[in-house]
């Protein structure tokens, strides 16, 4: 399992530090908001599940995406905008999508795939299928009245769904208690009889765990909803690849905890030398690879300007 | 085998085949399981399918549209009710930013195969927060279908459709057609999208119906005929895709258009109508072209000026009366209230 | 104090069972929300306020219009849709309003008004005034996100408003827990840190008192937001003038204790037949004459179709 | 006194000068008080104005724009800041059913000085939710001004006159316009509503531009002068009350109209001018129209089929150079991208 986590972790963090790298070249034409610092969360919950499972995430997705086993070639050749890309490049990297891997996508606008995650636990219970769905949102998204809207359903119907808050403590540039009166986000969720959990430490094994356990009592007891505040922290500016400690709003102090109680190096440390340079030497193949392939894919078409705004039921039509 | 049915029967009827048929279709809303059920629309529904298939809803609009938006990624096809579209405003977010794009901003990866039914319209006070037609909103997104039958018959084919296209559907309803009556095959069968029908043909001009205005201008076409005028009235049934031509090739012969909608007509869809009409014909300096609609107002609760906010059959009749005569004459039938409206007092 | 309570309760209750009773002649020509049963809340809220106090109600919102001071002859014309109305005829029953009285409008689509009140008590904050804003809601109300935002910006920025959640069980036909996973509105209140209590009872002089003792607070300690969760019961149907209980919803034995406990009759029973004969018949000469003058009043011109859709800032245009 | 100012700047100065001037004036919004001031156009306010008139607000659009309504029923003019337009949707319900009515439906009781601003357009792949021009469904909605004004000059002077005005407001800015430059006078004016300008003179065409498209038309006006076309630029400058008069007489002198939008077509308020413009010209045979917009399909992210989804200055100039010549010929100036769009990466 450390291993597992441990992969799952360094490649995130590299493919990340290499779109970091890469977004001064103006390869990447879009908006990009990186995970750096906050993997933990995302693949303490992602290798809890089974691949079978569903994720719904935010435009900060990119961890999201990979842990959950998303495409690292489609990915960044969606960054690219290229055709080869898990949206057609129509998307870019606010809109990652690999159904096959049970990412259902990722989204712009803050709150709005909370209740998408609600509603795929719904049809799954009406389908007596076993799936859990997770939804990531952050601790900005929780102001928005869909989150509310999509727990308060989400516990009537008792689905099988965990939310999960990825709590950075910042919405952009403001601070949690600018925005809310207090940060207790935990008890939101506690007010629907949703049982609820605060992780205080970006811990990736103890996220592991609770989850596992969380959407193993769901499956089996079919129980409805959990919910986990995890606390992270988002290492680079909100969105693009630079530092922002400069500027005023948060000071590296407060970082500086996070930074030492990175989880990466932790497990690192934990692993022994030779495990560590496997999983190393065979992730950088893969990122090479991945943007390689970006790199050579084409753009799409111009005729891909029309395509995929409607689909035919085709089996209908003929009624 | 036909039958005559009200609207709402027709409705109610469509939605069971496909229940019937296909038991990813499911049916959420307010009151959708209440005994009132939505003007009879969904009366009985819960019983007949059970509660995970036909649901009340908490009040949660823009939840529950990301609610049903969800469900249809993952295979099932909502039918998400309003009882009146004023509400389907707190669900804009999802229905613009998601519903209308997911398709398309994902590469093709997913379906989002929601009908959102919302009804429209006047009837006995509703006020300016009650009775609010704002199909042109989701005419002016891609991505997005948007249907208005009129007939009890386009009702069923139209809502058949819907539930099984695979895109977002905006499927309208005017309070006052739900009584209206009319032949309804009992098979199952659909209306495809991007037809117009035409009601009544006519040399003199053409009558553009929208939605209830259709009954409105078909009233006013009888008024008409006494006094000579000959007008063809049409109905586009589905607003987004537009069935142009079909208007098109009727103005063609008559040379004029009226354009009457229950709606506002700024951007709205008789501006739309008129703006398409006048691309194709430019270059034909006898066409004549109008619209109408609502007042460009809220509209008012009191009767004395709600029956000015609305066109009716005497305003269509006269306003094309004066189209035919060049503006040179006018006249106007003597006004009858609506019966549907007079009859109509509930219950909400 | 007693007395004047009881001429409010009387009085609302009147003037609805007037409605009622005119409501099959057509003259009312619009959808018609009554407060029958639930005239205590509006009655031991706005009773504790001041007339500067503002209100802001729902489209049942006959008894807080009452309740705070509104022109009872305007209320009448307007349901009656006539030019001297209220609202002009415009608005109806579910759009009353009354400025100089500080109830600050009614809306029909549900929620709407509770960020209004929000807004409202910045304004009387950023300008030093010691205006209490109270927002009244029913218990659906708040399964809109909207309840949840206001809620939320109230509390970060501790402004001088009391909820009041009129909890009558139901959202028309549906009822609260099969809308919510628990009965505890209140609880979501003090998530926010905004101390809140719920009224179980339906007690006129405990809503008068505790609401009194909050908007005393708010205005001398510039404390935040109160809020009140007040368990009522709405006797008749939801829209309307008639009974329901034989359509299956809600049965006649749960209305019973509510019938019971009819404020109206208890406060009748503490005050002499002298002074309770005198308010009745004061009372009953009011409203007779407000229907009269609804009844004489004239329909607005058809000219007022086209104003007040918008409004001109006369001191600027020139400029 | 003239100076030249982006017209950022002159959206930031029409919004001190008014807060100097008139207490009542507030800004809220998301990161309005964030370094990066919101393209500039917030920078400092919370520093010279104070955190009570001047404040971020939590992630609450729907609630907020209730916040901003209520304290304009008090008596305050909240300016509501939002970065993107798209988010404005979650909006709807508050600014349609309440905004835009309540003066109405209470009457005329109560005053909704409002102004909602928000971003627009294109820049550094924004995406199909980053990126709309929503205008045409608050164009559609009686209650509602819409501005979207394309010079500093008009900025600072629409501003003014929005925050002074007793309606609510919709202002449009286009992200690409922000660093726009132009002459601004110093001291304080408005710029009234429902008044087009002529921005350039010319007598075979007329280029209607809205917002960016405007910039985008002069370019093509310049592109066509090339090629012997004198093309007239109009930019309605306030699209509800909008000033069709300026554009008829235009029209009626030129004999041709081509309303170029920074939004959707259909329903848009593109279909409105026309429409408009169609409705006044009947019989006469020789105008011409047409429109110009985004494709109809959601926003693509990637650059070379975003570079087809908006009209530029190259697809303007050569459908006008198309009508002028009936369609019986065809020329494309070379393809130069704009300035401002290659030079923005951000900050977003
Ligand atoms: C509805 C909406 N409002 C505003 C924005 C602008 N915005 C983008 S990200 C963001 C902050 C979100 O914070 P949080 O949910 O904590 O997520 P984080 O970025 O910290 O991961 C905001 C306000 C948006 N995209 N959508
Ligand atoms: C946004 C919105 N959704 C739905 C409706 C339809 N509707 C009218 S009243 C009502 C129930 C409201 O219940 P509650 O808040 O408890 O108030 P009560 O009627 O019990 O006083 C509903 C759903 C509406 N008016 N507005
Ligand atoms: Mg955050
Ligand atoms: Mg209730």
């Amino acid at each position: 399992m450390l291993d597992k986590l441990y992969r799952a972790l360094y490649r995130i963090r590299r493919v990340e530090e290499e779109i970091a790298r890469i977004y001064s070249t103006d390869k990447i034409k879009s908006p990009t908001h990186l995970s750096i610092g906050q993997e933990a969360v995302a693949v303490g919950v992602c290798e809890a599940l089974r691949s079978t499972d569903v994720v719904f995430g935010t435009y900060r997705g990119h961890a999201c995406y990979l842990a959950k086993g998303g495409d690292l070639r489609k990915m960044i050749a969606e960054l690219y905008g290229k055709g080869t890309g898990c949206a057609k490049g129509k998307g870019g990297s606010m809109h990652l999508i690999d159904v096959r891997a049970g990412v259902m996508g990722t989204s712009a606008v803050v709150g709005t795939t909370i209740p998408h995650a609600v509603g795929y636990a719904y049809a799954m219970r009406l389908r007596r299928q076993d799936t859990v769905v997770v939804s990531f949102f952050g601790d900005g998204a929780i102001e928005e009245g869909v989150f509310h809207e999509s727990m308060n359903f989400a516990a009537l119907r008792r689905l099988p769904i965990i939310f999960v808050c990825e709590n950075n403590s910042y919405a952009i540039h403001a601070h949690q208690l600018a925005r809310q009166p207090a940060s207790n986000i935990v008890e939101r969720a506690r007010t629907y009889l949703i049982p609820a959990e605060r992780i205080e430490d970006n811990d990736v094994l103890r996220i592991y765990g609770l989850v596992k356990a969380a959407a193993d009592e769901i499956r089996s007891k079919q129980s409805g909803p959990r919910f986990f505040e995890c606390m992270t922290y988002r290492w680079k500016e909100h969105v693009g690849p630079g530092d922002d400690f400069d500027r005023g709003y948060r000071s590296i102090s407060e970082a500086q905890p996070w930074f030492a109680n990175d989880q990466l190096k932790r497990l690192e440390s934990l692993l022994g030398p030779q495990v560590r340079e496997r999983i190393m030497g065979e992730v950088e193949v893969e990122i090479a690879q991945a943007f390689q392939f970006a790199e050579s894919s084409s753009f799409p078409a111009e005729e891909e300007l029309y395509t995929d705004v409607f689909g035919e039921a085709a089996q209908w039509t003929a009624s | 085998m036909d039958r005559i049915l009200t609207y709402a029967e027709a409705i109610r009827e469509a939605t069971v085949q496909e229940m019937t048929r296909d038991p990813s279709v499911i049916v959420l809303g307010l009151g959708v399981d209440d005994f009132k059920g939505l003007y009879g629309t969904t009366r009985g529904l819960q019983d007949e399918f059970g509660p995970e298939r036909v649901f009340d809803t908490p009040l949660s609009e823009d939840g529950m549209t990301g609610v049903a938006i969800g469900a249809a990624m993952a295979g099932l096809r909502p039918i998400h009710v309003h009882i009146r579209m004023d509400f389907v405003l707190l669900a804009m977010n999802q229905i613009v930013n998601m519903a209308a794009k997911a398709r398309y901003m994902y590469g093709g990866a997913v379906s989002v195969p929601i009908v959102v039914r919302s009804i429209i319209g006047r009837s006995w006070g509703q006020g300016p927060q009650h009775s609010q037609a704002l199909h042109a909103l989701f005419m002016h997104i891609p991505g997005l279908r948007v249907v208005a039958p009129s007939t009890p018959y386009d009702a069923k084919g139209c809502l058949i459709m819907s539930i099984r296209d695979d895109n977002p559907v905006m499927f309208i309803e005017h309070r006052m057609l739900h009584s209206q009556r009319g032949h309804v095959p009992s098979d199952l069968y659909t209306v495809p999208f991007g037809k117009a029908r035409v009601l009544a043909k006519g040399s003199d001009i053409t009558l553009v119906g929208i939605s209830y205005m259709t009954v409105e201008c078909l009233r006013a076409q009888r008024y008409l005929g006494e006094v000579g005028i000959s007008a063809e009235v049409i109905d586009p049934v589905c607003l987004s895709p537009l069935d142009i031509e079909t208007i098109l090739t009727s103005v063609k012969k008559t040379g004029r258009l009226l354009v009457v909608d229950s709606g506002w007509t700024v951007c709205g869809a008789s501006s739309e109508i008129l703006a398409q009409v006048a691309e194709h014909t430019q270059g034909t300096p006898q066409i004549r072209w109008q619209r109408m609609g609502f007042a460009p107002v809220p509209c008012p609760t009191t009767k004395n000026l709600e029956n000015l906010f609305y066109p009716n059959a005497q305003t269509v009749a006269s306003t094309a009366f004066a189209m035919v005569h060049d503006n040179q004459r006018s006249w106007t039938p003597v006004h009858k209230e609506a019966p549907e409206i007079v009859e109509f007092k509930g219950p909400f």
